[in-house]
């Protein structure tokens, strides 16, 4: 789908304002919007927002076969998703040069700069190793999407833990969450990537520009590093001519830029391992708006109860019993009824006779012959059915508890808590005989 | 590539090659400036860079690798060549991306085919089965730098001169534990000081006397001509890709392999007739190479080629 | 003030037989069924629905922004944010002779009237009314353009509202409201324009009369850092 | 195994601010505008530039040129045998920021809606391929008359031991040195291209910058020598 | 005969790029959804007469091969929408399942109409999901991850406002065997958490129009 083109006049403006130290987010020239990193209640997984620019990232990890040259070493696969939610001009599945480029730079700071330990993947040397996968879904779109993609990964590979597997002489025991502690991943280091966006001849630095102040821009240069003040990944993605000095500032202003953010997921990792091994069940991504904003909306879990089948409810000619076989007779053609088609009424109906009397005692039910005492045996079943739910006692579903109806901020259903059935199907808990 | 030439150039040309006389002086059965260079690439087991009047350049290249093969599974030995010829996209911007693919697919197919018959035509192809399930496997790529007619047979003459540059090292095989085989470079005992992984080692060269080659042979009008440039492939009529091997002990030339490249009607005369040609042709070729082969390479060090 | 979804039947008492249907209601038999979610509205005779949406769909006699993508033959064609281009031609513009016509090159907005929308053709725009007069039509130089939901394009554009108005003590600015959710402002300083650009897109969801004033009032005396 | 000898010297003998002998030769492709074929010691590399022709519909540009590059290297450069020359992601990668420095080389404003295509072909690779591949590109577009800024030069630059080395072969080229490869419009300090692999630290950040950009303006000083020479050669032909 | 409806939470348009966006949670089965539309078409996916609707449900990892669940979805805008109404354009609905807590089908269909309703174009009926699980055999409306996979049976009923007023199925996905009895209760049930579900549309509906008060 198209999106509207870049007029002159917002152009110019922009361009004005950004010479004059102005931007149109109140933001100075060096600063950066604010950040907001959110971790999954699954693990493994996390959304991060920077200004409007919303990326989730979900780590999983299966048990794959090692590549001939590398026999020892786990892979890592990073596979991105546009869609067009994020900008009106992606498609579905398909990835195009933005997604082929945004691929490439993540596989960049992320594989080539070795920040995860390959080696301790490996379960059998030549046989078996673990094949991570980062998957990585673009939400909305505006400006730094490098930034926000890589934090959102890098956050998920922090917070993503691999099941525990121990190793028998002909086969490998992989353990659920419930009977081994599931093990992190082994992370060196966390690089942090920042685009720099430059202005007339890479004189003028701009941070963390949005996606209308790119467009003006003259390029971008993306700087990954790390705390360990280490460039990981140094990329210069359009044509912008720099000098030697001005790569240098940059580089330095995203040094700054890492030390703080690698403070901001350590401390979002810490606090959810706090909440989960206080075992509260952390609420992950469901939505906490505040509720004063009018576009959101809370109702609270209610009680439904469904009538019985109250005969008089339903007006009669709603309740049309079919016959079994469906007269395909067309909709549209109710009132006019053309000469071919009466003959195939007549048709139809012949073929009825003979199929009834071919089958003989199953009753082909007309609803005008069966009459009413067919359709009172059906609802007294319907009730006891019915009946049988009601009185049961110790059903699985508490309903008395939730009755009271007025609305609690966090409602955790109560089942949950009170006792794990064994046969959970969490994620990935299969005893697998490899 | 297309190159366009107007109606009365076609005109122009075929008449003449009619009368035996071709554009640029030469006869039909005459090939154009020959340049052959041997041992231009440091990292392959075998090279050579042939260019075709100054135009068509073909550059191969020979890799060596150590196969393992299940001996059951093939009933007649599998010959060890496989060919690869790709079109750079320097040749022309229509081989950019996967423009020549499909081009590339259907030579290196026609070499396979003239190949095929390899282990009985070379003499000493069959030392490269080493042991039960292991040889020498040799991949011999070929990459097209420059497109300007007559690849193939371009190709076949830097195939023959890699096979010749190509030095096979010699191996010694030791029985191993768990019916495996331990495959030794074999170095021969010089007491010198020199540490072992430091004395060279031994190398067998293939006898590449009896190397097939593929020809092509256009007709045009009513003559058949050999190395067409690429105006005269814009007035071709059909095109016959014919392989040509050398009986070293009958000393007359096997046809291996006859192939129709693109479309054209063709009547059993004129095919006779190109056979000839092609068979004549290659005799001049295999001399021109043995002579070409026999004078070693003098470089300047440091000097390198296509300069 | 009752709000719809697509599917209810409207019975309110104000909506008689005789009323002129509106935006988002259809006539099916005589139920009146709504297609659009939206807020009952009735004024002396008419009804319709006030719709919340970000995407337009061209309506005739409604006066829009459009963006000239390229010029084709005597023909610009412009983008107004609606699934197919919308066409002008070069003779609808005040003074336009065959000789001298409107240099506009892409990029440029103008403000014009969507006067012919007939299903499967691009719409046809005119930057003049029947008297060939542009009454404020045409290209609009200068200035900034950014785009904001139609609900609030028709909110500032109403007469009852004063958020235009409260600006007005504050800031010296032009403005021009287009239907299709686009807002051209021009201010003699970019920093005004910056200010101006942020008042319109916060009062969106400020309804009460004072709150607006300390908005307006805020924002005015914010400086523009950097 | 030290890249660096004790005497301060490599294992190919040179010094570490020395870089390989460049052999370069122009104009030898026939059917494209401008080639070039140049050799930084054993890394071979062949350019050829096509253009500016009326480009695709698809790739048009109205008010510039649209840049295509594609980099292939041949299946018999490196020492494993690729069965792909071309298509995989490092290769499209390295077309990508070809074409995003040339764009800012070339005066891409003086042909709108045509295109250049350029097409690398690295024929034997070892070591610092995208430096070649820049310098070749760049002499190939002199060869073939297309107006630019300026003569681009590139080179490779990594650091051992606090000590910068220059124009690295394909075994200095260890996947724990990091390197830089850096390209200047005529050995000026106007930056067109910058890639690192490996992890830096940010101290050895400006020495590996400075020795990267000397090491350009020597490169440049080379190609605009053999740019001359060229030149020279043809000038007879032209006929001044 | 009774069941519960988990806590449902929803906010609308707080995607920039998408015409119409809603973050709807169910319980804690969250799934963002964004509707983009009509806009223009690619040539080759055009149709003269009719929109053409490019729907895809998304989950978190792995490819997203859902032919399923996109079905059920397709079958139910394209009766929900008019689709004659604007020929030769194209709607785009894109729906990320963010968190799966079970009856992820119906917590995708109730977020679809509301990224619909907060897109704001002209439509036939307003409609929603409701997924109803029989566990030794007992009927449970819109189940948690576990008691979902613990159920032999799983009916999602695709509900919408028939022109009476009354809820309508319009499509429905049967898994595992029910008699016509079952399902009939089930439907009995289906019903009025339909009807529960509609008023949270209209309830969010109203907080949102409620800047139009004056």
């Amino acid at each position: 789908m198209r999106v509207p083109p870049l007029t002159t006049c917002e152009k110019e403006v922009i361009l004005e304002a950004l010479k004059s130290g102005k931007r149109f987010d109140f933001r100075g020239l060096e600063e950066f919007r604010g950040v907001k990193l959110v971790v999954g209640s699954e693990i493994g997984t996390a959304i991060c927002t920077i200004g409007n620019t919303k990326v989730i990232a979900a780590v999983s990890a299966q048990i794959a076969e090692p590549s001939s040259m590398r026999p020892h070493k786990g892979v890592i696969i990073i596979d991105v998703d546009l869609s067009p939610m994020a900008n009106v001009s992606n498609e579905h599945d398909r990835l195009g040069s933005k997604g082929m480029e945004l691929i490439r730079l993540l596989e960049l700071i992320i594989r080539d700069s070795r920040c995860i330990d390959v080696e301790s993947l490996c379960i059998r040397a030549g046989k078996e190793i673990w094949k991570v996968r980062v998957d990585v879904r673009i939400l909305d779109e505006d400006g730094s999407l490098l930034d926000c993609a890589c934090l959102a990964a890098i956050t998920a590979l922090q917070h993503f833990k691999r099941p525990n597997v121990t190793l028998e002489p002909h086969h490998t025991l992989i353990y659920s969450e419930y009977e081994k502690a599931p093990v992190p991943l082994n992370i060196y280091h966390m690089p942090i990537c920042t685009t720099i966006g430059l202005l007339d001849k890479g004189q003028m630095v701009v941070i963390d520009p949005t996606e209308k102040e790119a467009a003006c821009l003259d390029g971008s240069i993306v700087v990954a590093c790390n705390k360990r003040r280490e460039v990981c990944a140094l990329h210069q993605s359009t044509n912008l001519v720099l000098s030697t000095k001005q790569i240098e500032r940059c580089v330095k202003l995203a040094m700054s830029r890492a030390e703080a953010l690698t403070a901001v997921v350590s401390d979002v990792i810490k606090q959810d391992q706090r909440e989960r091994s206080a075992f509260k069940r952390p609420d992950g991504f469901s939505i906490t708006t505040p509720s004063l904003i009018l576009t959101s909306g809370t109702a609270a879990a209610r009680q439904i109860n469904a009538p019985r089948i109250q005969h008089g409810r339903e007006p009669e000619e709603k309740m049309l019993y079919q016959p079994s076989v469906i007269v395909n007779e067309n909709p549209l053609s109710v009132g006019s009824v053309k000469q071919e088609e009466v003959d195939e009424d007549a048709l139809i109906a012949e073929q009825l006779s003979i199929i009834q009397n071919s089958v003989g005692g199953v009753a082909v039910s007309d609803p005008q012959s069966s009459g009413v005492s067919k359709r009172k045996k059906e609802k007294e079943m319907v009730d006891d059915l019915l009946d049988g739910i009601c009185d049961s006692e110790e059903e699985e579903v508490k309903t008395e508890i939730l009755g009271s109806s007025e609305p609690m901020e966090v409602v955790l259903p109560v089942v949950e808590q009170q006792k794990d059935e064994e046969d959970v199907t969490s994620w990935r808990k299969k005893k697998k005989k490899v | 590539m297309e190159v366009h030439i107007s109606d009365d150039e076609k005109l122009f040309l075929i008449s003449g090659v009619e009368q035996d006389i071709r554009n640029d002086g030469r006869t039909c059965a005459d090939f154009r400036t020959i340049v052959l260079e041997r041992g231009v690439l440091s990292g392959t087991n075998g090279s050579c860079r042939v260019q075709l009047g100054q135009t068509t350049d073909v550059l191969a290249g020979i890799k060596l690798e150590l196969e393992s093969f299940d001996p059951a599974a093939e009933k007649e030995a599998k010959q060890p060549m496989s060919f690869h010829v790709d079109f750079s996209a320097n040749a022309s911007s229509q081989f950019a991306g996967k423009g020549g693919d499909q081009y590339g697919e259907e030579i290196s197919a026609a070499f396979q085919v003239a190949f095929s018959r390899s282990l009985d035509i070379l003499p000493n192809l069959s030392k490269t089965l080493l042991a039960e399930g292991y040889r020498w496997k040799i991949n011999v790529d070929l990459s097209v730098l420059q497109w300007a007619g007559s690849v193939p047979d371009a190709c076949s003459l830097a195939i023959i001169g890699a096979l010749s540059d190509l030095e096979v090292p010699e191996v010694e095989v030791a029985p191993d534990d768990g019916g495996k085989v331990s495959i030794v470079l074999k170095r021969p005992r010089t007491g010198g000081n020199m540490r072992d992984e430091e004395v060279p080692v031994a190398m067998w060269k293939l006898d590449v006397q009896s190397c097939p080659m593929l020809l092509t042979v256009s007709k045009i009008g009513s003559a058949n001509l050999v190395d067409c440039s690429p105006e005269e492939e814009c007035c071709i009529r059909s095109q016959l890709l014919i392989g040509v091997a050398k009986n070293l002990n009958v000393d007359d030339y096997d046809i291996t392999c006859i192939k129709q490249h693109g479309g054209g009607l063709l009547e059993m005369e004129s095919i006779q007739d190109m056979t000839e040609l092609a068979s004549k042709t290659a005799g001049g070729l295999y001399q021109a190479i043995e002579k070409r082969l026999k004078t070693e390479e003098k470089r300047k060090p440091g000097h390198s080629f296509l300069l | 003030m009752a709000v719809y979804l697509p599917g209810d039947v409207i019975n309110e008492p104000s909506s008689s037989d005789s009323s002129i249907i509106g935006y988002g209601i259809n006539l099916r038999g005589e139920k009146k069924v709504v297609t659009q979610p939206g807020a009952f509205r009735s004024d002396e005779g008419k009804i319709w629905l006030s719709v919340h949406s970000k995407r337009y769909i061209p309506q005739e006699g409604d006066r829009v922004i459009a963006i000239v993508t390229s010029k084709t033959g005597d023909f610009f064609r412009l983008d107004i944010g609606t699934a197919e281009y919308a066409m002008i031609s070069f003779t609808n513009f005040e003074g336009a002779t065959k000789r001298n016509r409107p240099n506009l090159k892409t990029g440029d907005i103008i403000y014009a009237t969507v006067f012919d929308t007939t299903p499967r053709t691009e719409a046809e725009l005119t930057c003049v009314d029947d008297e060939k007069r542009a009454r404020g039509m045409g290209q609009l130089n200068g200035g900034y353009m950014f785009k904001v939901s139609l609900n609030h394009c028709r909110r500032l554009i109403n007469p009852s509202c004063e958020i235009l108005q409260t600006m007005g003590k504050f800031f010296k600015f032009e403005i021009t409201v287009g239907m299709n959710g686009r807002i051209w402002v021009n201010a003699p300083t970019t920093e005004e324009i910056i200010k101006i650009h942020d008042v319109i897109n916060k009062s969106e969801f400020i309804t009460g009369e004072d709150e607006l004033i300390s908005l307006v009032q805020h924002s005015y005396t914010r400086s523009v850092s950097g | 195994m030290s890249i660096i000898s004790e005497h301060g010297f490599r294992m190919d003998g040179r010094r570490p601010a020395q870089i390989r002998n460049i052999n370069t030769r122009l104009g030898l492709n026939r059917n494209a505008e401008g080639s070039c074929y140049l050799e930084h010691g054993n890394t071979k590399v062949l350019c050829a530039v096509y253009g500016p022709y009326e480009s695709k519909a698809s790739k048009r540009l109205e008010d510039r040129c649209a840049i295509v590059c594609q980099y292939s290297t041949t299946t018999f450069s490196g020492l494993e045998r690729k069965n792909r020359p071309r298509g995989d992601r490092k290769s499209t990668e390295i077309s990508r920021l070809l074409e995003k420095a040339f764009e800012s080389v070339i005066l891409t404003e003086s042909f709108p809606r045509s295109q250049i295509d350029i097409f690398c072909e690295v024929i034997q690779g070892d070591g610092s391929n995208l430096a070649a591949c820049v310098n070749a590109t760049s002499l190939a577009l002199a060869d073939a008359g297309i107006p630019m800024k300026g003569i681009a030069s590139a080179a490779t630059c990594g650091i051992v031991e606090t000590k910068p080395i220059v124009d690295l072969t394909s075994r200095e080229e260890t996947d724990l040195l990091p390197r830089v490869t850096l390209a200047t419009i005529c050995g000026r300090d106007e930056v067109i291209l910058v890639e690192l692999q490996n992890r830096l630290h940010i101290d050895h950040l400006s020495v590996v910058m400075d020795a990267a950009k000397a090491t350009c303006a020597d490169v440049y000083e080379c190609l605009a020598v053999v740019a001359q020479q060229h030149l020279k050669a043809c000038a007879p032909i032209l006929g001044n | 005969m009774a069941g519960r409806l988990r806590e449902m939470r929803c906010e609308l348009s707080f995607l920039k790029n998408a015409d119409g966006s809603a973050c709807f949670s169910q319980g804690s089965t969250c799934i963002w959804a964004s509707c983009s539309g009509p806009g223009d078409v690619h040539a080759s996916k055009a149709n003269e007469e009719a929109m053409t609707l490019d729907i895809s449900y998304r989950a978190n990892c792995g490819d997203n091969k859902f032919s399923v669940l996109n079905n059920i979805i397709q079958s139910t805008l394209a009766k929900a929408i008019n689709l004659e109404l604007f020929p030769h354009t194209g709607l785009v609905v894109t729906i990320h399942g963010i968190q799966d807590d079970g009856s992820m089908g119906a917590v995708s269909l109730n977020g679809a109409c509301f990224a619909l309703l907060d897109n704001g174009m002209p439509f036939e009926t307003v409609f929603c999901g409701v997924l109803i699980v029989r566990v030794k055999d007992e009927l449970i409306i819109d189940p948690t991850a576990k008691q979902e996979a613990a159920s032999t049976g799983k009916v999602l009923f695709a509900v919408c406002k028939g022109t009476d007023g009354f809820p309508e199925v319009c499509s429905m996905d049967v898994i595992g065997n029910w008699d016509y009895l079952q399902l009939e209760a089930a439907w009995s049930l289906a019903q009025p958490s339909a009807s529960a579900i509609f008023e949270f549309y209209t309830s969010v509906m109203k907080r949102k129009h409620s800047v139009d008060e004056h």
